[in-house]
């Protein structure tokens, strides 16, 4: 479904995310500069965005998209990796406007830049403000690895799949280790 | 100019200023809050008018902005559950159950049947409560001071009984990972069923003081159309997309708790306009009565929290969710990143009301600047929960 | 020197009118808010004395203790000239009301004419104070008081033209003789859709709800008094009460029987009369939301002027073929 | 015919659902009011007994001066927001004649009961200004020592008269045990369980 959705756009990672776990259906690695080519296709379809929100890691911020359809039930996230130094992603306002907020929030509290958008200026912190909140300190930023799963594969690129090394054998190792750490503090 | 030596410094904000650099010639700038009677708080709308006409207007959020996500950050995941209470006070209990269920979806935890069936009619009792605060206030912005005390009435008794499950009467928050917090007795089913009736009893009064009135249908009817294309663009949900004609309710959609276990419709308007959303939103009072009914009637006996209920010091496992439920306003949904430690990596609150004020200022260019109030209102607004 | 015995009498009355303006502003303040509590089902003011009797008064007190504050900018002569202007007319008005027979402050042949002349004057009140003000709110809210006004003046000028022909008269005294004792005998069942045109014009011309549109609160925050405080607001917050007890007033002497009522005549039919109607603009207030201003418009321009005018023309005919 | 029903019919239509507005307002106009007026009345027991207010201590079995608590200090560190603070009793001082006897007997292989510190805590206080009421304490208490108080009527002036010493607040209790509770007013709860029951009988 979404290989025909997606037809022509290059994606650097597409995966089919287990619902019952992360309550999303789909997940679209991208670049920024196929975003805007997805989102219309989406648009086109009849997606409508939920929100845009980034996750600061090692890698650098992963912004998020995520889409819903009002007929299809079935959450879909597209994630744009951008470095730290030079934080751009294309603005997608033009098509969705509620994407106007959202991205003015997300420049407010990671310092994203969304290219194209037609009013970037602080929405929820003072004009003034000089820092974002969300960006973490180098010490406590996490591989994306540590923060997410990847579901079953439908294809990925080298870069991405380099990005979650033998995760499976590696989270559940963690997962049990954790436990009984939990265990045993309380 | 040099009769009033203060007058340079009155030159705006940066907002006003940035608002400024497209205006036209002649036309009046206006500042329509921060503390302005029918802005529901502290949002503030800078408005471009010709007359009374709305050439142009921008929202300025962020005066009631409290960074939830980033205490989300460092505080523990039971410790994060009062901030849900305080994000929206008018309906606090969809937001405990967003971020508890998307805690409970990470871990995989089943709650217990009966913590269920008290999350069902709390949140339920939560979203009359709600409307109905809306209700009233909706009138006042419209000119009658009267239906919002009626509309008290009945909330304040609702507030009474919800006070047993929760134990406070506006920031509840009584949800606990793996079920909840405090439980029902006898008392509270007794007076709940005796709510029930009188509630109902009391709706034709709605229909006769307010939505009959014809003053008050001609300032809503027709008024802030929102086409469903112009829904899907701003991603409005909740009574705002089902004023414009759509069934689209996440508890149908995409149910979560025992939602499938209920039957109960989805009213809908195809109006597009004030009325619309009006329309839905009363007729959600008798959805909400219903499945309190039936709910009221299945409730079984049992734990209301699951054995060895998440002390505060628990850890999740690692990963992502997203969870979405139903809140008086819409689409309410957490999307939680933990790194498997004691707090979350990164919350992220979607609130309904955010993506229904950004409409806002398309809906209102053109109208006057009452249909303004009236469209305003009509997207029941409370601002704590769109900045956050 | 000899005083002229007018001058004395119109002096006596002045004062008189003004004790009577502050006592009605200050009773009718006192029924507004324990009326709006008891139909929101709330006791209204009850604190300070027995059930809140002397509220409105401490009230006052509280604004006069307050301090007198003028925006930066704002055009002090004009700021300060509209809260008076809005008050003398309002007192001028008073003196020509005949409440009984011996008591009229000032009885004029062509008191109903000075009535209507002067009560236009409010509206010159409401436009200096909100552009005085130096406030945008207070712009609109004046802009909205003067077309209003204007716009509203002309149903009530012809609804009461309609009993002027009727009776012959513009001496308000004379027009009230010429009704009866009893309510079949009044002129509200001779005139009663004048009647009507009448009151909806009255709460147009005071700014009542649901035509409360210059003061607005919910769109206009205060509209034209939003920059005022202390007596200044209390001067506009006296007149809006002192001009609903007159026209209601008038409405009681053109169209009620004025002081004759079933069996005992007197001043106290007069007043009963006057604070039903009184009690009427209140319940309205306390029902309907507000209409928008070009609804607001529409009624007048769309109905009520040409209904008043019907009712004129028709009672002009009939004047003619019976009279 | 549709021109009549436009201009005619339905201004009357219209105009009488203000009547009917009027009606309604009218009716509660006459009706008696439903505040419950502070200072003379009070809401019933009921109403406040379901209310989580700021927590209290609650007493040990056998002295209702003394709480429950065991200083175990689980409420003090797992609160999100800071509020309590707990400081343990210290050990009753021990003469150095005492000290030294018992070293002796110890040394001479004796069993010595030295005294120790008392579980129950020496101080408690808790700043109801920061206090969110999540209940995170009262959950995590081993022995159930603490409990939301139903003190609705809590009125300060100064943020400091917020931060209370749970302990002396016990004291207090504990004396005022004899006082018998106030006069409380008919309920609202029991005024809208009778309104229920008549408009369910009226549907019957």
């Amino acid at each position: 479904m979404m290989d025909k959705l997606f037809a022509g756009v290059r994606i650097r990672c597409l995966e089919k995310a287990d619902y019952d776990k992360t309550g999303q259906k789909w997940s679209v690695f991208l670049a920024p500069n196929t975003l805007l080519k997805a989102v219309a296709r989406l648009n086109d379809d009849g997606w409508f965005l939920e929100d845009v929100c980034a996750v600061d890691s090692v890698e650098g911020f992963l912004v998020l998209y995520h889409f819903d359809h009002w007929q299809k039930s079935g959450r879909l996230s597209l994630k744009v990796l951008v470095p730290h130094d030079d934080p751009r992603v294309p603005s997608i306002s033009g098509m969705y406007q509620g994407a106007l907020w959202h991205e003015r929030e997300t420049h407010d509290f990671h310092g994203i830049v969304f290219e194209g958008h037609p009013n970037l200026i602080p929405l929820l912190l003072p004009a003034e403000a000089d820092f974002h909140p969300l960006v973490k300190d180098a010490k406590s930023r996490l591989p994306l690895k540590d923060l997410m799963v990847l579901g079953e594969v439908v294809s990925c690129e080298e870069s991405i799949q380099a990005l979650f090394p033998e995760e499976a054998e590696e989270a559940a190792a963690e997962q049990g280790g954790e436990e009984a750490e939990a265990e045993a503090e309380s | 100019m040099t009769r009033y030596p203060n007058m340079e410094q009155v030159t705006g904000d940066f907002y006003t200023q940035n608002f400024e650099k497209g205006a036209r010639e002649g036309s009046l700038i206006l500042n329509m809050g921060p503390q302005h009677p029918s802005t529901h708080g502290v949002l503030r709308i800078i408005l471009e008018l010709d007359g009374e006409y709305i050439l142009r207007c921008d929202p300025v959020l962020g005066y009631l902005h409290r960074m939830h996500e980033k205490m989300g950050e460092s505080k523990t995941y039971r410790g994060f559950i009062p901030n849900m209470g305080r994000v929206d006070y008018g309906c606090p209990l969809p937001w405990n159950w967003a971020f508890v269920g998307a805690v409970e979806k990470l871990a995989g935890i089943e709650v217990p049947e009966r913590a269920e069936y008290i999350r069902v009619i709390t949140t339920e009792m939560n979203r009359i409560t709600s409307h109905l605060l809306w209700w009233g206030a909706y009138i006042l912005d419209l000119g009658a001071f009267t239906p919002i005390m009626y509309a008290f009435d009945e909330r304040e008794w609702l507030l009474d009984l919800l006070q047993t499950p929760t134990g406070s009467r506006l920031t509840y928050s009584s949800f606990r990972v793996g079920g909840v917090g405090h439980d029902i007795d006898d008392k509270f089913i007794e007076g709940l069923k005796a709510f029930i009736p009188y509630f109902r009893s009391r709706l034709p009064m709605y229909k006769d003081l307010v939505t009959d009135n014809i003053i008050l249908r001609k300032r809503v009817e027709d008024i802030g159309p929102m086409p469903l294309d112009m829904c899907r663009r701003y991603g409005a949900t909740g009574p705002v997309i089902r004023g414009s004609g759509l069934a689209y309710d996440i508890r149908r959609a995409e149910p979560y708790g025992i939602y499938d276990r209920f039957d109960f419709e989805i009213p809908t308007q195809d109006t597009c306009c004030c009325m619309g959303r009006y329309k839905v939103r009363l007729a959600e009072f008798e959805q909400s009565l219903r499945i309190l009914e039936q709910a009221v009637d299945q409730i079984p006996d049992g734990p209301i929290i699951m054995d060895k209920a998440p002390k505060p010091s628990w850890k999740p496992p690692k990963g992502e969710v997203y969870f979405a439920v139903e809140g008086a306003r819409g689409k309410t949904s957490v999307y939680l990143v933990s790194d498997g430690t004691k707090s979350p990596y990164r919350v992220k609150l979607r609130a309904p009301g955010f993506s229904n004020l950004s409409l806002f200022a398309e809906a209102a260019q053109g109208t006057l600047l009452a249909d303004a109030v009236a469209i305003l209102g009509s997207l029941d607004l409370i601002i704590p929960e769109i900045d956050r | 020197m000899k005083i002229p015995i007018e001058l004395i009498r119109i002096v006596v009355a002045l004062v008189a009118v003004m004790a009577w303006v502050g006592l009605n502003a200050l009773l009718l303040v006192y029924c507004e808010r324990k009326y709006a509590g008891h139909i929101q089902r709330r006791p209204g003011p009850f604190e300070v004395g027995p059930h809140g009797i002397i509220q409105p008064l401490i009230d006052g007190l509280k604004l006069m203790a307050k301090q007198l504050l003028m925006p930066d900018g704002a055009d002090a002569i004009l700021f300060w000239l509209a809260p008076i202007l809005s008050m003398i007319p309002v007192l001028l008005l008073f003196l020509c009301i005949p409440y009984s027979p011996l008591l009229t402050g000032w009885e004029v042949n062509l008191g109903l004419l000075l009535i209507l002349a002067f009560a236009g004057l409010n509206v010159l009140a409401l436009l200096l104070a909100g552009w005085g003000s130096n406030n945008k709110w207070g712009l609109l809210g004046a802009a909205r008081a003067v077309s209003q006004s204007v716009a509203y003046e002309i149903p009530l000028l012809l609804a009461v033209l309609a009993i002027a022909f009727q009776t012959g008269t513009l001496n308000l005294t004379e027009i009230v003789n010429g009704q009866g004792s009893w309510p079949w005998q009044w002129n509200i069942i001779v005139q009663p859709l004048a009647f009507l045109i009448y009151f909806t014009s009255i709460l147009g011309e005071t700014n009542r709800a649901p035509f409360d549109l210059p003061e607005a609160e919910s769109e206009l925050t205060a509209g034209f008094h939003t920059e005022y405080s202390s007596m200044g607001f209390g001067l506009f917050f006296m007149a809006e009460y002192a001009n609903m007890v007159v026209v209601c007033s008038v409405a009681t002497v053109l169209f009620l029987g004025g002081w004759k009522g079933p069996f005992f005549d007197g001043w106290w039919w007069f007043l009963a009369k006057t604070y039903v109607l009184l009690f009427v603009m209140i319940w309205l207030r306390w029902t309907y939301p507000r209409v928008r201003f070009d609804q607001l418009l529409n009624i007048n321009w769309k109905w009520l002027l040409p209904l008043a005018v019907a009712n004129l023309l028709g009672t002009a005919f009939l004047m003619k073929v019976f009279a | 015919m549709n021109a009549i029903r436009k201009n005619v019919i339905q201004p009357i239509i219209d105009l009488w659902s203000l009547i009917v507005g009027l009606k309604v307002t009218g009716k509660y106009f006459c009706q008696r009011h439903v505040t419950v007026h502070y200072p003379r009345k009070i809401i019933p027991a009921e109403l406040t007994d379901t209310f989580a207010g700021h927590i209290e201590l609650i007493p040990s079995a056998k002295d209702p001066t003394i709480p429950k608590c065991i200083s175990c200090m689980m409420c003090a560190t797992n609160c999100p927001s800071n509020c309590i603070k707990v400081l343990k009793q210290k050990a009753p001082k021990v003469s150095p004649e005492q000290e030294k006897e018992w070293a002796e007997a110890e040394a001479r292989g004796e069993k010595v009961k030295r005294p120790k510190a008392p579980k129950n805590p020496a101080k408690f206080s808790y700043d109801y200004s920061l206090c969110s009421l999540c209940g995170t304490c009262i959950e995590n208490c081993p022995v159930s020592s603490l409990r939301f108080s139903h003190d609705i009527y809590i009125v300060a002036t100064d943020r400091k008269e917020l931060t209370m010493d749970l302990l002396a607040r016990l004291a207090r209790q504990a004396e005022a045990q004899a006082g018998k509770p106030a006069d409380r007013a008919p309920g609202v709860l029991e005024q809208a369980a009778e309104a229920g029951q008549e408009a369910s009988a009226k549907e019957a």
